[in-house]
């Protein structure tokens, strides 16, 4: 059953088309990487879901077409997005941040508090501090930790491992697999492919707003212009 | 010849032709509106390019007015010499204000040179072995006065105010139109649409913001001089809070930033209570109405101008603010 | 000595309507990001419609829990139908805007209530307490203790509530607020209610001592603005604090300084402002804000 | 391009209010109307004064009414200034130069007054029984012919205070000074100090002034108390002087009173709570329509009668409105005496000949009396005290050396 469905998804920024049809699938519990360059409109693709941006084409959640996508109300429907360069509330305290990743749900629950902690130790030790004096590292755990208090269905992540030391950024695609392997359905746009598509079971690849390529993570590893382009080697 | 070039041209022979088909008062009337232009022109150099934002302009006129009506009244200068003085002075003030003006940002920008309008009256009141305390300084028929109150050259004391106010509006206008087209202008929009962009193009910031500043008040105290010529009169109360907002009021007008909207603006500040006036029902002798319209205006165009920008920029196909 | 004392208690009963009046600047602040400079007028139009309430024959409390409701709902208003268009565009725009509404609202007070004084029957008696050669009155203390239980019950607010928590946020990153699902539009119009709130509470305290009239809070709103930014302008405590600091600050300064004297309050006011501004901007109780790159 | 043609537009718009040409002869006076012009405070902290105008006003139209003066009706034409002098001076343009008005009538206010005078007897405009005390209208008319007051001279005024001060307590009081810091403010307080004579070093203890921008006057009161003085002389507007009532009284302070003329009015002295006013002393000169001794009075009958039918929204127990009808009154007996063949020399010669002894809106014995050296229309007042909340006249009507 298919959790999430594109179909000729388009979006533009004033005068200037990010995508030209995007249409792709992401299965419950399923992790999906999306590669591509730069400008290739992956960003666009998850702002899409969380609607971020205005789009025209369809955009199907349990197989139901959502209209006037808010990004309240997709939040409240179980999809947390976590946009690029770790957005936190950066004068509140990391607990406060915390706190407001469960608002969809009403109350932060201690449980859900502890469980992010038992992830991430370093941010119960600095959980009164403001978000905005933690390091890079920190801050992009506290995104993630955020999004993990929303218990989402649906967790749409851009480029979690920018800037990060690579010790740190496995840590991080750590976390997210044992997510994944809960039942989170995880959508992730990386520049780190070799990262990405250990990490990921499916993998699409985007050019010019398009969807060019697409398929089981193995498999695009093993494919000669993903590896020419992405990999690297 | 380009449009502007065309619009400067037909503004200059309504302006000639003025006189001629309106009364004398009314005369005297936009002499004034051209005191309140050059404000407005200044304050379009500074909020409009460079980004600042003053609530305060009145204090400059008041700094240009004072310079002028205690040289004129205490030093026997002539009107005429004391215009380029005021611009001078208030001119300075202007650079030294703009340097701590730099470490603030917007909003405090905005309240720092609220309160300093808010107090500056209080000040000259205080000091009233020199400004004449709340009594003012009276210009009129001052053997330093050009005309003497009568008039000069075959013109009546009005027309004469109205030629000399508008010469140096129209100078000034040309002025600021070749200032913002020059380098100059073009850096400060450049540290105004983006700091970091336009430090990283090599232009310096603070030299542009703080020249931004004196610029600015140099033409806020020509406004000043001229307003206290004209009403021959001077006091602190002549330069309270509401004229800096008015000021802002008629900068809004004239669609910020452009220089060729500060006419209308100026014309607003003089006339709205006669157009209130106007309203059936409304007895503008209250008072209250035209303080309430002239909020209400400023309210009414900050929510159209978005729009009305978007038109005039396509129309115009030119950039941020549509025009210069 | 007793001079002393007394323009002290008399500070801290003007520093206490500052207090109340910076509360809801810091509030408005600390909610949407924007200076509000028709906070003054907006307080005075609150008291004035308190005051024709009472000479309706309402009794005071009444009267004034109409008066906040009508004010909330005023607030509310007021930000979605014109502050609300033009969010999310430059700043400045809004200043200009709440500029704007001050000179309308000042206006639309003369139209009404003409310029007269009006006497104010506040709910606290006027009648002096001598204590010592000091003397006071409940009015004074009633003024200051409104301050601190308003300042705790706006503590609890954004401290102790979701609510408050949806409100930072949806002050510090309106973006990110929403992607969580914060109703950001709803939150801003909120801090609109409940900065006019707070505002009516300063004006309706105001009225008894400084007598009702549409300038009322023009001067006083300059000393709101001191207070809160000698306090940090995102923080409630420093706002009345700062309060009673300025209040007590402007009467000895007036009282020993004979050159400043009772004609430079005002000037003394704004020294503190451009004092705090260039030299410690977070003021007393603010903390710097916190950006890494 | 189209923002161009917008402003020329709105100066097409500016052109189209152009007023009609005057008629021949003396300005502002046709074979029907006679027109005068005003300015005053209508809004901002001195609205109140404004009054005056408006009182002035309804008297005009009572008159008209009646016939007008000589045939001819008096259309009075004010502005508003909000109490900022340069203001005065461009309405006053504005009256003079496009409304043609024949005199000037009751302009408000000390400051716009000096800020005009220039530029009206230049013009040769009369400026007459301007709604201001300030002794120099009355005494500088070698320099300014065509200027004349019309208000107890606020120095007579202080030195009013200052005579009964010497003559109840000349041996004990300890004088405190609460004073607008303008004009108004040192004009009374110059003249209180002069009516002390040699006495006024040891009797004054303490002067404060306030801006009138202030907020509230609280911190000057309990300055003036710690100097332990037990008299207060209070020389300030409308709010401030309640507010001086409510805090002395706040602070325990209970000293001799004495309040100005300009905020001693009942509609202001009862917004004072309780007692707090009580033994309060001032002086007086038109009648107030709150004062038990007036109440059944003819001119207060009569003003009342005028608010009622001329002035709509006036509350007829306003002092400030039965002062405009006072110099209304004065102003009509001028008018008519200056004859069917109205010249602004006439109306000159006429006010410096005023000898009017009835006017009823003045107390019985207080006469509007001029001659060209003495330009002070009502030089002599009478004293009253506060008592459970209305003013009592006592003492006879009395004058002060100028």
């Amino acid at each position: 059953m298919s959790l999430l469905e594109l179909q000729g998804v388009e979006a533009r920024y004033g005068e200037i088309r990010a995508l030209h049809g995007v249409t792709l699938t992401v299965d419950e519990g399923d992790f999906v990487a999306l590669l591509g360059a730069n400008g290739a409109g992956k960003t666009t693709t998850l702002r899409a879901v969380s609607g971020t941006v205005k789009t025209s084409g369809d955009v199907l959640l349990d197989g139901q077409k959502l209209f006037r996508r808010t990004p309240e109300a997709m939040a409240r429907r179980g999809v947390a997005h976590v946009p690029e360069g770790r957005g936190t509330f950066s004068t509140l305290s990391v607990l406060d941040n915390l706190r407001l990743g469960a608002w969809v749900h009403g109350n932060a629950e201690p449980r859900e508090l502890a469980h992010v902690f038992e992830f991430f130790p370093r941010l119960y030790e600095r959980r009164l501090q403001q978000a905005g004096l933690l390091s890079g590292g920190e801050q992009q755990m506290l995104a993630l930790g955020r999004a993990m208090m929303a218990r989402p269905r649906l967790l749409l992540l851009d480029e979690p491992s920018l800037g990060l030391a690579p010790r740190v950024a496995r840590e991080i695609f750590g976390v997210l697999g044992r997510k994944n392997e809960t039942g989170t359905t995880i959508v992730v746009v990386e520049q780190n492919a070799t990262l990405a598509l250990e990490a990921a079971q499916h993998a699409f690849v985007l050019e010019t707003g398009r969807v060019v390529l697409g398929g089981d993570a193995a498999d695009l590893r093993k494919n000669e212009s993903v590896r020419r382009s992405y990999l690297g080697y | 010849m380009r449009p502007k070039q065309v619009a400067f041209g037909l503004g200059v022979l309504v302006l000639v032709v003025l006189p001629f088909v309106l009364s004398d008062f009314r005369t005297v009337q936009l002499a004034t509106v051209g005191a309140y232009f050059i404000a407005i022109l200044g304050l379009d150099v500074l909020t409009g390019h460079s980004g600042q934002i003053s609530l305060g302009h009145g204090a400059f006129m008041a700094v240009g007015g004072y310079t002028t009506a205690i040289l004129m009244a205490n030093h026997g200068v002539r009107d005429l010499v004391t215009i380029p003085i005021a611009a001078a002075v208030a001119g300075g003030i202007g650079l030294v204000a703009g340097v701590p003006a730099l470490r603030l940002s917007g909003l405090y920008l905005a309240l720092a040179t609220f309160g300093i309008a808010v107090v500056l009256p209080t000040i000259l009141k205080k000091f009233d072995h020199f400004t004449g305390g709340s009594t003012g300084i009276t210009l009129f028929g001052k053997p330093t006065q050009t005309g003497h109150g009568v008039g000069v050259w075959g013109l009546t004391n009005n027309q004469w105010l109205y030629v000399l106010t508008w010469t140096i509006g129209c100078a000034l206008f040309l002025f600021a139109w070749w200032l913002l087209d020059s380098r100059f202008g073009r850096s400060l929009r450049a540290v105004r649409d983006s700091e970091l962009a336009a430090a990283a193009s090599g232009v310096n910031r603070a030299k542009y913001k703080v020249l931004a500043f004196g610029v600015s008040a140099a033409f806020a105290g020509v406004a000043g001089a001229l307003f206290a010529i004209n009403v021959a009169y001077t006091s602190p109360d002549t330069f309270p809070i509401t004229l800096s907002l008015y000021l802002l009021v008629g900068a809004v007008v004239g669609f910020f930033g452009s220089i060729w909207g500060a006419a209308l603006g100026a014309l607003l500040i003089q006339f709205l209570p006669d157009i209130v006036g106007l309203i059936p029902h409304v007895d503008p002798k209250q008072g209250g109405p035209t303080t309430f319209f002239f909020g209400l205006v400023l309210v009414v165009l900050m929510l159209a101008l978005p729009l009305v920008l978007r038109v005039a920029s396509r129309v115009a196909n030119r950039g941020y603010l549509g025009a210069r | 000595m007793t001079n002393f004392i007394q323009q002290i208690v008399s500070g801290l009963a003007s520093g206490g309507i500052y207090g109340l009046l910076a509360l809801a600047l810091v509030l408005i602040h600390r909610s949407t990001g924007v200076i509000n400079f028709a906070q003054g007028e907006m307080a005075t139009l609150s008291a004035f419609v308190c005051w024709t309430l009472i000479s309706h024959g309402w009794a005071f409390w009444p009267a004034f829990g109409a008066t906040l409701v009508l004010s909330f709902a005023g607030g509310l208003a007021l930000e979605t139908t014109i502050i609300r268009p033009i969010q999310g565009g430059p700043l400045l725009g809004i200043v200009i805007l709440t500029i704007g509404l001050l000179i309308a609202f000042n206006g639309l007070d003369t139209w009404i209530w003409g310029g007269a004084a009006k006497q104010f029957h506040g709910p606290f008696s006027t009648a002096p307490i001598r204590v010592g050669g000091v003397a006071f009155s409940k009015q004074d203390l009633g003024v200051i203790a409104v301050a601190f239980v308003v300042l705790a019950l706006v503590g609890v607010l954004f401290t102790r509530t979701r609510l408050g928590l949806g409100l930072r946020a949806a002050a510090v990153n309106p973006d990110e607020a929403r992607l969580v699902g914060v109703r950001v539009p709803s939150m801003l119009a909120l801090g609109w209610g409940l900065a006019a709130v707070l505002g009516a509470i300063a004006g309706v305290m105001a009225a008894p001592s400084l007598f009702l009239e549409p300038n009322m809070m023009q001067t006083v709103l300059l000393y709101a603005f001191a207070a809160a930014v000698l306090g940090g302008m995102d923080s409630p405590l420093g706002a009345v604090v700062g309060g009673l600091l300025l209040g007590v600050l402007l009467n000895l300064v007036g009282t020993y300084v004979h050159w400043i004297g009772g004609e430079l309050r005002l000037a003394t006011a704004l020294a503190v402002i451009l004092a705090v501004l260039l030299v410690r901007p977070s003021g007393l109780f603010g903390r710097a804000a916190a950006r890494r790159v | 391009m189209t923002r161009n043609l917008c402003a020329l537009a709105l100066a097409a718009l500016a052109l189209a209010g152009i007023a009609a040409a005057s008629t021949s002869g003396t300005p502002g006076v046709s074979s029907t109307t006679i027109t005068l012009g005003s300015s005053g405070p209508l809004t901002g902290e001195a609205a109140a004064a404004a009054g005056v105008l408006r009182g002035a006003e309804g008297y005009f139209k009572y008159v008209n009414a009646r016939g007008g003066v000589n045939g001819r009706k008096i259309d009075f034409k004010y502005l508003d200034d909000g109490y900022d002098p340069s203001r005065t001076v461009q309405n006053v343009r504005q009256l003079i130069q496009q409304d043609n008005v024949f005199a000037l009538f009751s302009v408000v206010g000390t400051n716009g007054n000096l800020a005009i005078r220039d530029f009206a007897n230049a013009s040769g405009v009369p400026t007459v029984f301007s709604a201001s005390g300030a002794t120099t209208f009355g005494k500088e008319y070698a320099k300014y012919p065509w200027t004349i007051g019309y208000l107890p001279p606020y120095a007579e005024e202080g030195q009013l205070y200052a005579k009964h001060i010497l003559a109840t307590n000349a041996k004990k009081a300890k004088i405190a000074v609460l004073y607008q810091s303008d004009d108004y403010g040192k004009d009374v307080l110059a003249g209180f100090r002069k009516g002390l004579g040699a006495k006024a070093r040891s009797l004054i203890v303490q002067t404060v002034g306030y801006d009138p921008t202030a907020s509230d006057v609280q911190s000057q009161v309990a300055q003036l108390k710690a100097s332990g003085a037990n008299t207060f002389c209070i020389f300030a507007f409308g709010k401030f002087a309640i507010q001086s009532f409510v805090y002395a009284n706040k602070l325990g302070w209970k000293p001799q009173i004495y309040v100005n003329d300009v905020a001693s009015a009942s509609s202001i002295m009862l917004l004072n709570p309780q007692s707090t006013a009580e033994g309060a002393i001032s002086i007086l000169w038109g009648k107030d329509p709150a004062t038990p001794k007036f109440k059944k009075d003819a001119g207060t009958a009569l003003g009342a009668k005028i608010v009622k039918k001329y002035i709509p929204g006036g509350n007829p127990s306003d002092g400030f409105l039965i002062a405009g009808m006072a110099e209304a009154f004065s102003m009509v007996d001028a008018l008519k005496a200056a004859g069917k063949n109205l010249t602004r020399k006439g109306l000159m010669n006429a006010v410096t000949h005023m000898n009017e002894a009835n006017n009823p809106f003045l107390v019985p014995g207080v006469k509007v009396h001029t001659t060209p050296t003495f330009r002070f229309p009502i030089a002599s007042a009478q004293l009253q005290r506060w008592h459970n909340r209305h003013w009592e006249p006592f003492g006879g009507v009395q004058s002060a050396k100028l």
